[in-house]
């Protein structure tokens, strides 16, 4: 059992680092959809008896973040056409890199956090803090709108790992609402993606500075 | 069940949404702001209605809130009505639809007792007022408003993980994992210290982002600066009102599980930096809209650093907080209407307000005395009852950086103020068919009434709301 | 019996001083010169001459002569001769003497200007110019004698030195009467500040500044900067001499031989040095104060 | 001292006072319904400002014949607060110039800024000078701080709004916002002030604070104060925004602003003063210091001044230099137990409070009725005036001899109290130094009797220098008539000071905190003898000129009349007159250290040089050659933040994501994670 789980939590980190270490937008957007569904997975697995509660929540963010969010985002990538991130700010290597750095302060991190218990959070802890940072290198490495997006969604994947330590504290209700946030957040992002690829003529954010000092 | 003052805006947000008539929505707006308004009221006077859910229920400090966001957003919904009459080319469907929205999700923030839950109605504030700020359509609102989403979407997933780390505080600490504030703060004595630190970190940063907090306010000039006026006064009047007392809330738990001094280092420090960047940003602001951005962070600022007082000016804190939320309405609708009759809002468009809008000019000057906390305006008396328990607290190094402060802001405001009130309006500003109206200059007019009666007289209803309200928040301090 | 005696001499004694200074002069420059007695001819002269009035000038040019005896005259009444009891004589009297002095200035000054002429102005210009400096040594001076003599009045302070003080306290009283001494130099113009009878406008101070008074007008004038001289001299040989240990008349008499000798030691000050640059004057007056202030200072041991 | 008033009736002084205020408060509201150009709303205005400034002058006085002092307490918007106003003596000195001041300058009003003139701003300015009026009331009256704070806060704006009544002149718009800063760091320091006051003394106002002043925490108070009232006063160094905005207003707000506004800084000083149980030796030094400073370099930079108002307001300064010396020497007095210091220095400041309102205001209604008839303040474009409007000329000149402090009018009797202190620490052992103000005092005298001279001459004496001044016309009556009123304010406190003797030392026994102990006013100077030599200088003078007078008029004057004596120089022109600079050159020169003044030399190249022309201005040296270049720096300071706001939605992440780890680090190094840890 806490083997599978390991190989799960060890194929989000490798997601992470696949995110970071690729130009073709498409790749990352793959990537992270799959990150959603094996997180999908780990929410059952990482409880022993499985209730309908943490099924309906797994499918629903399996549906969510594993099909419906892609499928907007490769909408957007449609209209936008475009396929890699050039010259993003910090090269590709250097990022993954930094990503690799992340995770290993992550797991030092939390190895001096005091845990709870022992089976669930030394795995999971980590790989929250692992993801959450891999997002923020996204968000600021990669030019491209959409990739700035996609490092949003890895940082929300991020925190819902962490989230599944506190299955029974987060009421359903809450987790609901989180995902459906997430879904409109995304939604209107890709709105608005598409709105400045028809002001702008570019998906380049860099043009994206009239508002400044 | 979710109380009325939170399903009723939302349902309305869907009827207007439906509504073919582009006449007809703003008064449905209007309408629906003057029921809530009632409802609140009524809220306000039988507890019965008040709700009685665990998680949504209105507290002392949810009603000081619910009561400051309806009056500002009956004001804001009647000055949109004068509003769009003038902006009859754009379609406002999505404009009055997101209007309730952002209306009913901040009475959310009120009522609820969860952390979750009142993430969750941050949140959805965050996403309804993204097509607010981008009403205009132009290619700086469009990137005003992709700045605002991208940070704020990051500020408020880091106030989720901050949640989150609470929780885990309480699951560490071996009690049931829950987010309630009540459970939290009894609880709080034997929540995990280190979870709780970092916990509250984030918390500080991520609703700190939507309060507009230095270095987390870097969204804050160009929303404001593109948004409409009216949704200027919503985000710096209802929508920083709720983060704040988010944060209020959650430095209050810190204290109770005796991390205090922690918290309130955090919250002093992050204080002055807003109050000082904001002045520095302030001083030759060229810009109107982005002055009132910067001067709302300063604003922030201040309240951050009254809280880390620690308990000792919660009074004056919340006091300030409802000055500030009804000044500041009445200084963005001012300069929104002096935008809209110059065309301009920079200092190189707008000149001779005050001959060419006799009542918005005056207005605008007269809410930047009260802003600038200026006697005899409410914010004075807050900021001096906030002076005051800095004394008290023998921290003279924070008195006297706040007074630099103030002073700074003030000649930074009062530069761009002035520049854009005296003189003749520039043979350049093409004249508009804008005049000042009754929908248009009255709401302003009462808010700023009333920060001047608060400044010269507080009526007992008030003082009772934010005395009950202070007295909640200094539970277990 | 007194106070009349006071003024007598005030009114009458003090032309005489003017002639003697001219007597001294022409002596000392070999010559046998006018009469001690001339200033009265000239001043009855011009009693009986006509006046003319410039086109520009307005009633405070008229006015101003008269202000400036009156003045002159009230402070005379404040200054004690001898031993003789002071006519008027109150506490803060050294004040009130010392603006009536800038009072008298003040019209002086505005009517040169009344005339309208450059060269009057100029002179009013030096008049007010000079007069800032000498005031500051004056007060000086008055602390100094305050001082000395525990009282407030020009009466008292003036007679500080009897009863052998002048003996104990030489050198601060020393340094007051120089510093008195050149004050009298400036504020009568004479040389080495201002020279009486040159004849170039743009080197005078005073005579530039009342060009165009004739008749009874200049009378005034003349009238009013003799009973300038007369006071000062006084109050200098006060600070000078023990004068108070010699009492009733002969004292008076004495008294009125010693301004005469001092009218005479201005004549031969004239005679024997140049006048000074206007540049310089200044200097010579912060020398008058630092020794006045000096001379407090001592005091204050 | 005798008790004239009852409790009762000084109650009822001070009703009678609130309502005029109130009344005062009220007096540019009816304006603002009627039509601007209608003239019903001004006569309203002073018609009501008039009813208002008798019935507070009754109530002040009433005040003055009383000692002790009456409250009222009204409800506050502070929790735990009471409004809380009273009246004494001391607010009763101080009121008088106010209603005395304010009723003249709506009266001249009427005519110099009327309606017809000045339809657009005319109905703001008559509310803002009623408003001002009231709120320098209130501020008399206010006992607590929040109270005092509010009119402070009051008269400050409305005085801003009186500054920038003609918004359209760059140069007054610069004047308005120098103000404002300054005004706003006032309210700052008072803010600051009154908060530390409380925390010192559990009361919000002025009550006397209990701890010995001698603690830091007093030390800094009193310089809180010192600077707060300072600026307000225009105690240099603090005096940079005094100058261009006593300028930029209308000449009878200037009157106001210079008669009365100034002295609510001196009113402060004197409260807070009186505030401390003891007065520390060096506190007394360091005013009466300021003061010598002040009243020296206000007169010399009164000198280097060509502009007719800016001069006057630099004689304010001057003249707030008199009264802080007198203060100081109560002060001095305080700190070494003598009382009749006290009385004399306190007289004389309160008195020459009430002297500057009178000539300083009627100086200003000169100028106004000058600019009024001229349209230029510039003095080397005046000239001669004293025959085109003789009635001006004349008040003019009896204001100008009064400020140079010579007898026989009011401003003597002031300096003469000043004068007596001084010669007594002369005279007391030990104290001497204190009397070093003397001859400074005297200095600036003469300074400002050179001063002065320049302004009578070059404005009224002469011949025109310019055919602005030519066609100059005497002002109407509105105009003349205040300036008469106070005129003979002036001749009357120079002849009878006797007359308010009483009240003076009602009014120091309140600064003192008790009646002063066998002192009175009677016996430490010789107010009778000030009368009596007055009377005796008019009466020389006047059988002097019933001599003269008839001299002049009487066939003895040579017929026709003859242009001045050019001392054989053909082709005299007015342009030849000594022009105001150059009157002032011998002083000023030797001061350029301090002056700094911007100079345009012709050089002159060749042998025949052709036409070239000098000029001189003199800035304000604190403000141009200090503060400006400071302020500049600062803004370079911001700008440089500024750069950090360049618009790159990374950089802004980035922010955020350092505040998250700067944040965590201070908690790491807190170690209050380490001892959790290692605790356990």
């Amino acid at each position: 059992m806490s083997s599978l789980l390991s190989s799960l939590v060890a194929g989000l980190l490798l997601i992470n680092l696949v995110a970071l270490g690729t130009s073709r937008i498409g790749t990352v957007v793959r990537a992270v959809a799959l990150q959603g569904v094996v997180l999908g997975i780990l929410a059952v697995a990482a409880h022993g008896e499985v209730s309908n509660r943490v099924v309906a929540l797994a499918v629903a963010s399996i549906l969510l973040k594993g099909w419906l969010i892609p499928v907007i985002l490769f909408r957007a990538l449609r209209q936008v056409a475009i396929k890699r991130e050039v010259e993003p700010s910090l090269g590709l290597l250097p990022s993954l890199l930094l990503g690799a750095l992340a995770t290993v302060l992550a797991v030092a991190a939390s190895s001096r956090l005091p845990l709870a218990e022992t089976r669930l959070a030394p795995l999971l802890v980590p790989a929250s803090f692992a993801t959450v940072a891999a997002g923020f290198i996204l968000i600021t490495t990669r030019r491209k709108a959409i990739s700035q997006v996609l490092g949003f969604l890895l940082l929300e994947n991020g925190i819902f790992i962490f989230g599944l330590l506190l299955v029974e504290a987060m009421p359903f209700l809450v987790e609901v609402g989180v995902l459906l946030d997430l879904f409109v957040g995304i939604f209107v992002l890709s709105i608005i993606i598409h709105h400045i690829n028809r002001e702008f003529a570019s998906q380049d954010t860099r043009r994206l500075s009239l508002l400044k000092e | 069940m979710a109380p009325l003052p939170v399903l009723l805006p939302l349902a309305m947000a869907v009827v207007v949404f439906f509504t073919p008539s582009k006449r007809w929505r703003p008064r449905l707006l209007a309408a629906t702001a003057v029921a809530h308004f009632a409802l609140t009221v009524s809220a306000l006077a039988s507890p019965a209605l008040a709700g009685s859910g665990e998680w949504l229920r209105l507290d002392a400090p949810g009603r000081l809130l619910l009561a400051v966001i309806s009056l500002l957003f009956l004001c804001c919904a009647i000055y949109s009505v004068g509003y769009l009459r003038y902006r009859v080319e754009r379609a406002n469907r999505r404009f009055c639809a997101c209007l309730l929205v952002v209306l009913g999700t901040t009475s959310l923030v009120a009522f609820s007792q969860h952390l979750g839950l009142l993430w969750v109605g941050m949140e959805a504030t965050t996403l309804a007022t993204a097509p607010l700020i981008y009403f205009n359509r132009t290619p700086r609102s469009i990137e005003a408003t992709w700045k605002y989403l991208v940070i704020s979407s990051v500020g408020i997933a880091l106030a989720l993980f901050g949640s989150f780390f609470m929780a885990y505080a309480a699951l560490h600490g071996g009690g049931a994992a829950s987010l309630l504030f009540p459970d939290l703060l009894s609880g709080a004595a034997n929540l995990s210290r280190p979870w709780l630190r970092a916990g509250f970190t984030l918390l500080l940063v991520g609703y700190g982002t939507k309060m507009g907090l230095v270095p987390m306010h870097t969204w804050k000039p160009d929303a404001y600066g593109e948004a409409p006026g009216v949704v200027g006064a919503i985000l710096a009047g209802a929508v920083t009102s709720c983060a704040f007392l988010a944060l209020a809330r959650l430095s209050q738990i810190t204290a109770a599980a005796g991390e205090g001094d922690y918290a309130n280092r955090l919250l002093v420090m992050i204080g002055l930096a807003s109050m000082g960047v904001a002045g520095a940003l302030l001083l030759g602001q060229r810009d109107l809209k982005r002055m009132l951005a910067y001067s709302s962070v300063e604003q922030m600022g201040i309240l951050a650093l009254a809280t880390g007082l620690g308990g000792g000016a919660t009074f004056a804190t919340l006091l300030h907080l409802v000055n500030n939320a009804l000044g500041k309405g009445a200084l963005f609708l001012a300069v929104g209407n002096v935008h809209r009759a110059f065309g301009g809002k920079t200092t190189g468009e707008v000149r001779g307000a005050l001959r060419r809008l006799p009542v918005s000019g005056t207005l605008f000057l007269l809410s930047f005395f009260a802003v600038t906390g200026s006697p005899p305006f409410g914010l004075f008396v807050s900021e001096m009852l906030i002076l005051k328990s800095i004394f008290a607290a023998e921290r003279w190094l924070v008195g006297g950086l706040f007074l630099v402060f103030l002073f700074v802001v003030f000649a930074g405001m009062g530069a761009t103020s002035l520049a854009a009130l005296q003189g003749r309006p520039p043979a350049s500003a093409r004249a508009s068919n804008y005049r000042d109206g009754f929908a248009t200059a009255a709401p302003a007019i009462l808010l700023l009434g009333l920060v001047l009666l608060f400044g010269l007289h507080l009526p007992d209803v008030v003082r009772a709301l934010i005395g009950d309200a202070a007295a909640a928040l200094e539970v277990g301090r | 019996m007194e106070t009349l005696a006071h003024v007598a001499a005030l009114l009458l004694f003090s032309p005489l001083l003017l002639g003697v200074i001219q007597r001294t002069k022409a002596i000392a420059a070999g010559r046998r010169g006018a009469s001690v007695w001339q200033p009265y001819f000239d001043l009855g002269k011009l009693t009986r001459k006509e006046v003319a009035l410039s086109q520009t000038t307005t009633w405070i040019f008229v006015v101003a002569p008269a202000i400036v005896v009156a003045t002159a005259v009230l402070a005379g009444l404040l200054v004690p001769l001898g031993s003789f009891a002071t006519p008027i004589s109150f506490a803060g009297d050294f004040v009130f003497f010392t603006y009536l002095f800038a009072l008298g200035r003040f019209f002086t000054a505005a009517a040169a200007l009344d005339t309208g002429s450059p060269f009057e102005g100029m002179g009013a210009a030096r008049e007010v110019g000079f007069a800032w400096l000498t005031e500051p040594a004056v007060f000086f001076a008055f602390l100094a004698l305050c001082r000395l003599s525990g009282s407030l009045r020009l009466s008292q302070m003036l007679r500080a030195t009897e009863g052998g003080l002048w003996l104990e306290h030489t050198a601060p009283l020393l340094l007051t009467a120089a510093g008195l001494f050149i004050v009298l130099l400036t504020e009568c113009s004479r040389i080495p500040v201002d020279d009486p009878n040159t004849h170039l406008e743009l080197t005078m101070i005073h005579e530039v500044m009342v060009l165009d008074h004739s008749g009874p007008l200049l009378a005034l004038v003349e009238y009013g900067a003799a009973l300038k001289l007369f006071i000062l001299e006084a109050m200098l040989l006060h600070v000078m001499a023990p004068t108070a240990e010699v009492g009733g008349w002969p004292g008076f008499a004495l008294f009125l031989f010693g301004l005469s000798g001092i009218a005479v030691g201005i004549g031969i000050v004239e005679s024997v040095m140049a006048r000074l640059r206007l540049l310089h004057v200044p200097t010579l007056l912060i020398a008058a104060i630092l020794s006045c202030g000096f001379a407090f200072l001592l005091l204050n041991r | 001292m005798t008790e004239l008033l009852g409790a009762s009736g000084q109650l009822a002084a001070l009703y009678l006072l609130v309502g005029a205020a109130s009344l005062l408060a009220a007096s540019g509201v009816p304006g603002l319904l009627l039509d601007r150009r209608s003239l019903w709303g001004e006569r309203l205005a002073t018609l009501l400002t008039v009813i208002a400034g008798v019935a507070g002058l009754v109530g002040a006085f009433a005040l003055l014949a009383a000692t002790g002092s009456a409250t009222l307490e009204l409800p506050s918007p502070f929790p735990e607060q009471r409004t809380v106003l009273g009246g004494d003596a001391l607010s009763g000195w101080f009121a008088v110039p106010v209603f005395l001041v304010g009723a003249l300058g709506s009266i001249y009003s009427g005519a110099y800024w009327s309606a017809r003139r000045h339809p657009r701003n005319g109905r703001r300015l008559r509310l803002c000078y009623g408003l001002l009026l009231a709120s320098l009331i209130f501020i008399l009256l206010a006992r607590d701080g929040a109270s005092f704070l509010m009119a402070w806060e009051v008269m400050a704006l409305t005085n801003f709004f009186l500054v920038t009544i003609e918004e359209n002149d760059l140069a007054v718009r610069r004047a308005g916002w120098v103000y404002l800063l300054y005004s706003h760091v006032t309210i700052l320091g008072l803010f600051a002030f009154f908060v530390l006051q409380h925390r010192l003394s559990g009361e919000l106002g002025f009550q006397r604070i209990p701890l010995q002043a001698t603690s830091t925490a007093g030390a800094v108070l009193f310089l809180l104060a010192l600077m707060a009232f300072g600026i307000k006063a225009g105690v240099m160094p603090l005096h940079s925004w005094l100058p261009s905005a006593h300028a930029s207003a209308p000449s009878h707000v200037s009157a106001v602003m210079s008669g009365v506004v100034i002295k609510m800084g001196i009113y402060g000083l004197v409260r807070t003063t009186g505030l401390f149980g003891d007065l520390p030796l060096a506190w007394g030094v360091t005013v009466l210091a300021l003061g010598a400073v002040g009243a020296f370099f206000g007169v010399v930079f009164a000198l280097g001044q060509h502009d007719l108002k800016r001069l006057l307001a630099y004689h304010s300064i001057e003249n707030i230099g008199i009264i802080l010396l007198g203060l100081g020497l109560a002060m001095v007095g305080r700190s070494l137990g003598r009382p009749d210091w006290v009385l004399l220095g306190m007289a004389g400041c309160l008195l020459h409070v009430w002297n500057h309102a009178l000539f300083k205001s009627l100086l200003f209604f000169g100028a106004g009725s000058v600019v009024h008839s001229t349209g230029s303040r510039d003095l080397e474009q005046l000239g001669g005036l004293a025959r085109r409007m003789p009635a001006t000329a004349m008040f003019f000149l009896i204001g100008a001899i009064a400020i140079c402090g010579l007898p026989p009018f009011n401003g003597f009797v002031s300096e003469l109290l000043v004068y007596l202190g001084l010669a007594r620490a002369a005279v007391a052992p030990g104290a001497a130094w204190a009397a070093l103000a003397a001859p400074v005092l005297a200095a600036t005298g003469a300074l400002a009797v050179a001063c002065f001279v320049k302004v009578v001459g070059v404005v009224f004496l002469g011949t025109p220098r310019s055919a602005a001044a030519t066609a100059a016309h005497e002002s109407p009556l509105p105009m003349l008539v205040p300036m008469a009123v106070l005129a003979t304010g002036c001749a009357l406190l120079g002849v009878a000071p006797g007359l308010v003797a009483p009240a003076l030392e009602r009014a120091a026994a309140v600064w003192a905190g008790a009646p002063l102990a066998g002192q009175s006013l009677a016996e430490l100077a010789p107010l009778g003898w000030v009368s009596a030599g007055a009377l005796a200088l008019v009466a020389l003078a006047g059988v002097l000129l019933a001599v003269v007078l008839p001299v002049c008029r009487r066939g003895r004057v040579r017929q026709p009349a003859l242009p001045t004596w050019d001392c054989g120089f053909a082709a005299s022109s007015p342009r030849l007159q000594y022009t105001a600079s150059s009157f002032a050159e011998l002083i000023t020169s030797r001061f350029a250290w301090a002056l700094r003044p911007h100079e345009r030399l012709p050089g002159i190249d060749r042998v025949f040089p052709a036409s070239a022309s000098f000029d001189s201005h003199v800035e304000d040296t604190v403000l141009d050659r200090i503060l400006a270049p400071r302020v500049e720096r600062a803004r370079q300071v911001a700008a440089r933040i500024r750069a950090y706001q360049q618009g790159d939605l990374q950089k802004y992440v980035l922010y955020i994501v350092g505040a998250i780890v700067a944040l965590l680090l201070f908690n790491f190094r807190l170690g209050g994670l380490v001892t959790e840890l290692y605790g356990r």
